[in-house]
This record gives structure tokens, C-alpha cells and sequence, in this order.
């Protein structure tokens, strides 16, 4: 901690300068959306200043450099997330369109039949449901859902379970590194390798993970990788998705037009190599770009530096909330990033306003989670959720405008 | 008093407070003395779907006048339908449909609303007005 | 033309204040990516600096905000684009994107059956080929390629022709409006009219067409209609898909995931209303106010005024060419945004990358239409294509510069 | 001359040059005067599909030096390719393979060049070597 100087981090959020409602705002809905340093504006600025040209395809000096700019960004994730190469790593829009890609090319590819079996956790997003859903719909297989236990971790005996039971028949293990609702950490080695023994693909949804943890894509192993660039300090509209190459190679492509063909005629068109296959149309250009400065701003800082001071921060806003009367917490106490709780009695939607209006911003609501909700028997919860640059201010606005909410509602 | 009569004693009331807490106080406090919906009462068909939270919400004419209840998950929404039955209760549905809601625009409460909360405000004076029209057509 | 004032146009654009290989930079690329005005790069910096949260979701003040922007940027190119509603206007991320996102939920739909016909034109970029390809091979449609003239132009009796051919059959029409490659404006209205007679639906593809003239939905009367934000002055990774409300009503979604679902659970999803069910995850909201403000700005200067200023433009540049031994120039007299030309005996590449070294950005290859460039017998042409700042000056230096480089390879 | 010394023989010739021009125009001009390939030996399998241009190569082995034959549709890139084929030809697989091709980034060239192109012109020197490599092994 003493290491690590979070108010120097602040001042370079020019967001974090302005008032909301006529205070100085706080700002701990990062699992939402992150903020955006000054840095990563810059890039974004500098290179529609100077450097904006579309890419790939030509001969003159802009187009050249905003290749080498935009190829450039790709090497730079490529190294952050350690993949074998660089021509794993596929640009999306976000990571709802990276599992959407990849469910989508499972089910051209025919790999997918009736009664084969895609399994996911009661904790996913609906950015790791729905397209599942859809697929199964698509292709007769079914949706198996591994189930939490009440602490809202992974119950790994319902998986043993469920891995035994859908023996021969298991196809993909769909699974996020971090729940966005809760802040669980899942246990993914053992999990992954299970999944591997039993002949299934591994999608890992790292939109929760990449802002907070260092990722390793040979040390994890997973099939696919998806994470969204909006929650990593850089803009909207920009993602990654990772894949193992020869896995990338052997599945059929999924948008098709400009950059993902090597030659098309009305007899016959062929498609790019890796990476481009998989890249349809115009990039965000500008999106890779900013997405490899956010990637180097969060290393700059040191991504063990952040997580370690956002865990503190986490762990001092569950112990504050803690002494409110009627309050559950949701989820292990080593959460990471989210911090999830409802008070008793108080609507959370009531609760959120009036915290609002304290100047703090907070989500309430299922946060994309309705199945997992249900299974806690609730139409939501208040989250707060950290970033690089909260501190223990926000920590106290937080508490103390919890509790004046409760007594105002109470 | 009439429906607009009300209405300025409202806007007077709420102009004697100093700041937004002291408002959203006295919603919730409205809310809270709303008479008591009948858990029975809470039907799917009585059911308008907010954004995040639920409200209920049932008419009935006596003697030519409508009455409402209502009740819903959200304590600062439940005030917020107080204030409009507050405004309506016992009127007739002539009254009623001709009513200007146009006044909350003065209570300073909206624009501490989320326009999400807003729109369903909106709705709810909607569905106030069409229970109201309801009436009105039985005894045409 | 006394009214443009391009000098105070051109002046409100950063990038053209900066020298490329030492000289004044000349930018004619502009039918592959646009250049970003002040206005629309302030808007963006003013998003991240003030606005920036999550949107649809959220209580807190700054969702709020967001939200509100982001839907006032909806009903703004509802507007520009005189849409019946706007709940007809869904984002995406390109062009190539909403082209993607039509063919694949026609195919989803079951709509498209083995035997029905899908027709393009051979001016098509591969944008709006391949995607059509893709689905036919999935669906066993077959695809009808409308031929062009000599001049570049639609070839209408063999398009009557093939309506005859194919009655009954022709399930889709899919066209440009406006030819990237050669410029050819295509004659819609007529087109639009036989396809619907013949029960065909009309999907047009208005990249090239956006950024040059005033497009009506409901003048239009096509089914669907699909551009980019970045060849309209707006930042690359934000698209636009038009659709009729009833059809796109009637159509599954595509990608699933957060933001398109009313209700999750594993019992059954149900979807969102319009336009929300095509749009899952977090949306490029950035990207899509930097396109309202891109077509505000646009407005600002008049459509009509931008348009008639190019197409003297490139009228002055096609007469200039004419002059040099050798030149063929493709497409009408009365192109719109490009002008396509080859030398005889001298590559395509060879006098682009010399006319780069002279400081002037022109695109040289396939242009996304290697079909086209196959049906004229060459491997590419040289492409100036134009924008709202070129100059005069610009086109004497595009044709000096044709002159010293073919002088240099002659 | 060796490959090195005709190497520093075309820096000290491209030194005299003012600009680019007439580096360009040098360039060229060395591919005009590059031998004629026959059109019988453009075939598939002699193709360099480069990015933009196509590069035809072909090389034979007399009395232990390797020669090259090219053409291109491209001129720029055919006076690349010429140059390479003025410090290479006729030398011993050995010397070819072991040519230092670095000196292309003193030549002040390749800054002109677009990295496509640029690209293209490192592929083409690998295949020079590729064929070279044939030729020793089968002497071997
Ligand atoms: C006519 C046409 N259609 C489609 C596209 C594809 O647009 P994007 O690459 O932005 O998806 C382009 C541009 O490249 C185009 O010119
Ligand atoms: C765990 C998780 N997965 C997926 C998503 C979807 O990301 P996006 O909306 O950026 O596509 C989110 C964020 O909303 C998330 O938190």
C-alpha cells in the first residue's frame, strides 16, 4: 500500500475533477464501465490528429502508419495476456461479441449436436447465458448450470457432479474468471482441466478479470478469452478475443466482408489468415490503439500495486458496512472488484437513489445476473465496485451515505 | 378543494424545505401513511412494470367518485403514487382525465429523479388516468 | 460554390495542419475512411471527461446522463435519416457489421430456403458479397449477380432479365448506393420498386452514400439500410442498421447478452423490445454520440453545398486526368465521392506509392471489389476519392503529381 | 567484387542522388535493364504473391554460381528485385547464404517504402536464399 500513491493515480481521471449533484463525486461503478486516464484520451486524440487512415490495404504514409499503430497494439495485448502468438488475438467490439463469435462459429461448425452438452455457471453474465442459450436452441444441445453455493462461490461438488453426469456428452465449459455481481474469484485451473479431460472447449469471460488480475493465456490454458476494453480504462466499442491458434484455424469464420477474405469471386471466395479471418469490415482502429495505452497505463502502475490496494479498499468497505443493521453481504470475503449487498427491509433501487444523490454512484439492480438473483431469492442488489484510483474517501462517503439512506428509508 | 387547489398547497409545503433530503423525507413519509393495498389485491393484471421496481395499482368508483390503491416494492416510488392519489382520490372521472400533472414539473422532486424513475412516473399517471377513462365510459 | 467557404472548412480539421513527407498533406482517400473535424473529437473527449458511465442499467446520476446522450444521438440519425421511428435505427459497429447482422438473422429466421435466389450487383464492395455468400452456402440460396455496363453503370435490362428469371424465387436485393470503387450512383428508386413487386426484401448498403447526399428512409422505401460512422466523420467502431420496424419486429436477434433481454432465466429468455433486441452488450455509447455530432456537423455545413463542391471537385480532377496519354477513367461522368483511373502500362501500385512520396494520400489495389476489377480485366486502379474539405488545390496537386509519377515510369 | 563490395559500390552510387526521385527513377531504370524472363516461366509455382504486385523468380545453378531470373507487373519492384539480383548472381550457394541483406536499411530505400512493400522485398530475399539453399544441398 505504502508503495502505491492513489492520489497521484486520481489526478490523471479528469472526470474525478467534476461535482456531481453539487458534490465531489465518487465514483464506484467500475465494474460497469471504468473511467478513462488522460493518457489513453491522448492516444485517442493523437491519432485522429495525425495518424487516422484506414489500414491494411494501403500504399500511402497514414495508412502505413496506422497499420503499423494498429498491429503494433495487437503485439502489445498479445504480450500483456502472454499468448503463443500474436495472431490469437482477435479484435471485437466487447466481449459480449467475442462469446458471441465463438458460439456462433461453434454452431456453423457442425461441432455442436443434439444432446451434446454446454455447461456454464449460475454466476455468469448474460453475455455468457444468453448466446449459449441461443446455440443450444440452434443445435439441440443442452444448458447445464453449475450451481453456487450460499457463500456465492462455485459449488465444485455440483460440478464433479455434473462433469460425471454429462460424461462423453460435454462440449464447451463457458465460464467467467470473476462475477461481476459478486466479486467471486472462480477456481479456474482444476476447473479447466477437468473440462479438458473431458474433451469440452473452455471459454473464459475475462471482463471482470483483466481490470484486476495479470492473465496468462498459456498458463491458463482456456480455449477462448474474451474481455471488453471499456473496463480496462480504455473506450467503448473495442474487445478482445483470444484463441488458441489452431483451434481458430479450424473453425469457419463468422462476419464476412473486407479484411477477413484473401480473394473472393463469385465463384468461390477464400478467407485471410489469422488474425484477419476473423475480422470483418473497418476496425476500431482508434479502439486497438487506446486499448494497448489503457493495457500499458495499468502496467505502468502495476497491476499487483492495483489489485492489492483495491482489495484493501474492498475489504475496508465490507467491514464499514458491516455494522448496518439488516445488511448481507454477497459473496467470499476475498472478493475482487465487487462488492454486492442488500439491507433488510430497503429496496435497492430506493436505497441507490438516495446514495446518488449523496454524489455517489453506485449500481442497483440484477447487473445482468437475473438467474443468479433468483437463486439468491432477490430482484437485486446495491453494488460498489473499485478501480485503480478509489480511495478511502470513497470508502467513507460510501459507508456513511449507506447509512444516512437506511435511516431516511427506515 | 379542487385537484389544482391541492396542488399549490402542495408546491407551498414543499417549498419549506431547505434541501433535497427533507423532500425525499416527505414522500416517503406520504407513502408510508398510504392506506394499505390488500396483499390479494396484487394481481399480474394490477401489476405496471417499472424499470427496477414494482407498483400495483387499483380503482374503484363510489358515488360517482374514484378511488385508488396502491402499493409498491420501492418506498420512494410508493410515495411518489401517494402524492398523485393524494391529488385524485374521491374525484370524478371527468376531473380526473382533465387533471394537469404538468405541476410535478414544479415540485423540484423530478429532477432528482433518474428519468428511468421519471418515465415511470409518467406511466403511472397514465395508467391513473385510463383506470379513470374506464369509469367515465361505464357511465356514459 | 460562393457560398462553401472550404477554407474555413478545411480549417476546422486537425490533421491538416500536419505535413506528410515534408509537404502540405493532400487527403483523397476519403471513400476508405473519413477525417474527424474539432467539433466531433471535442464531443468525444467531452464524454470521457464528463459523462462517461454505463448506460440503460443505471440509477446513478452519470448513467443517467450517459443514457440520455446516447439515446439523443438514436433519435438525432432517426432524424437525419428521416426514419418512421427511431426505435428503426440500431447500432452497430459498421457497415460490414449491419450487413452481417441482416443475413444472418435472415438465416436464422428460416426465412431463406434452397432454390431462393439472393441478388447483389457486381459493383458491390465485399462487404455486401461475401456475407451474401456465407448465407447461401448455409442456406442453399443461390446467388444472382446483376452485371454492369462499360461505364460502370447497372446494366437494367439484364437486371429486368434476371427479376424474370429468378420471379418467385428472389428472396433479397442487395445493393450500394453509391459504388466505392467507381463512384457510379446506382438508380435505386426504380430497383427498390421491381425487387418489392417481385416480394424480394431490399437490403441498401449506404456507406459511400451517408457521407454525400441527403438519404430519406421513407422516401427510399428500402427494407433495411446499413453505413459506418467512419466514412461520415466519425470515429472508426460505430455503425448504423436501419430496418423497417414490422420486420425487424418479426426477425430473431443476433447476439445475445446483456442489454437486448427483457428477462433471463435458464426456463426461457424473453427478448427486448426495438431497438434494444439487436443491441447486446455495452454499446460503442461514445461512438455513437461522436456520429450524431459527425452528422450534425455535416448538416451544419448542408449536405447539398458539400455535394455539389465535390462533384466539382471531381469533375475538375477527371478533366485534368483526361489530358495525361494512356488514362482510362471508370465509372459515369457523374460520379459521386471517387474517381477511379489506371495509366496504360504502368502499375496501379507503382504510381501510388509515388504520388504518396509527393504528399498526397490516394488508395491503390482492389478497393474491396476485386469481382469489379475482374469484370474490367485489371488488378486494381488508382482511387481519389473526396471529401468535404478538398480544394482546388488538391486536385492540382493529384494531377501534377500523376504527371511526374507516370513520367517517372514511362 | 564481392557481394560486400558491390553492396558499398551501390551506397556510394545512391549517395550522389539529391532526392528521392532520383533514387526512385535509379531504381526503375535498374529493373529496365534487369534480362528478360520468358513468358513460359511465369508459371504458379515461381509466384511471390506479394501485397499488391505479383513477383515471378526463378533461379538455375551453372558451374557451381547460382543465377536468377525475375519479373514483376510492378516496376519499383522489379528494380528492387534487380538489385538484389546485381550482388547476388552468379555467386556460390555459401555466399548467398550467408549475404548480410541489412544493407538495404543504409541504402535510405526502404524508408520509402511502404511496409507492405517492404515486407514484400524481405520475403523475396528469403526465397533468393530458399533457392540457394536447394542448390546446396543438392551439391552436397
Ligand atoms: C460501399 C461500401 N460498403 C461497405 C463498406 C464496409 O464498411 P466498413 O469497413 O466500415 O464496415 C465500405 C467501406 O469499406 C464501402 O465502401
Ligand atoms: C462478467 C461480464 N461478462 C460480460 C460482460 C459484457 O461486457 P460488454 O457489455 O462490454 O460486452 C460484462 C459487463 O457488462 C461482465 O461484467
Amino acid at each position: 500500500m505504502s508503495s502505491y500513491d492513489v492520489s497521484a493515480v486520481r489526478s490523471v481521471f479528469p472526470i474525478l475533477k467534476h461535482e456531481v449533484h453539487g458534490k465531489p463525486f465518487v465514483y464506484l461503478d467500475n465494474a460497469a464501465t471504468s473511467q478513462k486516464p488522460e493518457a489513453v484520451l491522448d492516444v485517442s486524440r493523437h491519432y485522429y490528429e495525425r495518424l487516422n487512415s484506414n489500414i491494411h490495404r494501403g500504399t500511402h504514409y497514414l495508412a502505413q502508419e496506422a497499420t503499423l499503430a494498429h498491429e503494433n497494439a495487437r503485439k502489445l495485448i498479445a504480450r500483456h495476456l502472454n499468448a503463443s502468438s500474436v495472431e490469437e488475438i482477435i479484435f471485437t467490439s466487447g466481449a459480449t461479441d467475442g462469446i458471441n463469435l465463438i458460439s456462433s462459429i461453434l454452431g456453423y461448425s457442425g461441432k455442436i449436436k443434439p444432446g451434446d452438452v454446454i455447461a456454464i455457471s449460475n454466476l455468469e453474465h448474460h453475455s455468457n447465458t444468453v448466446p449459449w442459450q441461443m446455440l443450444c436452441e440452434r443445435s439441440g444441445a443442452e444448458l447445464e448450470v453449475i450451481p453456487v453455493t450460499e457463500e456465492g462461490t462455485i459449488d465444485s461438488t455440483a460440478f464433479d457432479h455434473l462433469l460425471e453426469k454429462t460424461s462423453g456428452r460435454l462440449k464447451v465449459l463457458a465460464l467467467t474468471q470473476i462475477s461481476n455481481a459478486f466479486g467471486t474469484i472462480l477456481p479456474l485451473a482444476p476447473m479447466i482441466d477437468s473440462a479438458h479431460r473431458a474433451g469440452a472447449l473452455v471459454v473464459i469471460d475475462g471482463a471482470q478479470a483483466v481490470p484486476h488480475l495479470s492473465v496468462d493465456m498459456q498458463d491458463l490454458d482456456a480455449d477462448f478469452y474474451v474481455f471488453s476494453g471499456h473496463k480496462v480504462y480504455a473506450p467503448t466499442g473495442i474487445g478482445v478475443l483470444y484463441g488458441k491458434r489452431a483451434l481458430l484455424e479450424d473453425l469457419p469464420p463468422w462476419r464476412g466482408g473486407g479484411e477477413m477474405i484473401r480473394k473472393v469471386s463469385y465463384e468461390g471466395t477464400t478467407f485471410n489468415d489469422l488474425p484477419y479471418k476473423f475480422e470483418a469490415g473497418t476496425p476500431n482502429i482508434e479502439g486497438a490503439i487506446a486499448l494497448a495505452a489503457a493495457l500499458e497505463f495499468l502496467n505502468g502502475l502495476g497491476l499487483q500495486n492495483v489489485s492489492s490496494h483495491e482489495d484493501e479498499m474492498i475489504r475496508r468497505a465490507a467491514s464499514a458496512l458491516t455494522s448496518i443493521r439488516g445488511v448481507t453481504l454477497y459473496g467470499p470475503s476475498d472478493r475482487s472488484g465487487s462488492l454486492s449487498f442488500n439491507i433488510e427491509g430497503i429496496h435497492h433501487y430506493d436505497l441507490g437513489t438516495l446514495v446518488d444523490k449523496m454524489g455517489i454512484a453506485v449500481r442497483t439492480g440484477h447487473h445482468c445476473c437475473q438467474p443468479l438473483m433468483a437463486r439468491f431469492g432477490v430482484t437485486g442488489t446495491l453494488r460498489a465496485s473499485f478501480g485503480c484510483f478509489n480511495n478511502e474517501d470513497d470508502v467513507n462517503r460510501l459507508a456513511e451515505a449507506v447509512e444516512k439512506g437506511v435511516e431516511m428509508l427506515r | 378543494m379542487t385537484i389544482t387547489e391541492r396542488q399549490e398547497q402542495l408546491l407551498k409545503d414543499l417549498s419549506l424545505f431547505q434541501d433535497w433530503t427533507e423532500r425525499y423525507e416527505y414522500v416517503i413519509g406520504l407513502g408510508r401513511k398510504l392506506t394499505e393495498m390488500p396483499q390479494a389485491s396484487k394481481t399480474e393484471d394490477r401489476l405496471i412494470e417499472g424499470c427496477q421496481s414494482q407498483v400495483w395499482l387499483e380503482a374503484y368508483c363510489e358515488d360517482g367518485g374514484v378511488y385508488y390503491r396502491a402499493d409498491s416494492d420501492s418506498q420512494i416510488t410508493k410515495g411518489m403514487i401517494a402524492l398523485f392519489i393524494h391529488f385524485l382520490d374521491g374525484e370524478s372521472p371527468e376531473n380526473i382525465l382533465t387533471a394537469d400533472f404538468a405541476f410535478i414539473e414544479k415540485t423540484g422532486l423530478k429532477e432528482h429523479l433518474a428519468p428511468t424513475r421519471a418515465n415511470a412516473l409518467n406511466l403511472m399517471a397514465l395508467q391513473m388516468k385510463q383506470r379513470a377513462l374506464d369509469f367515465a365510459g361505464a357511465t356514459d
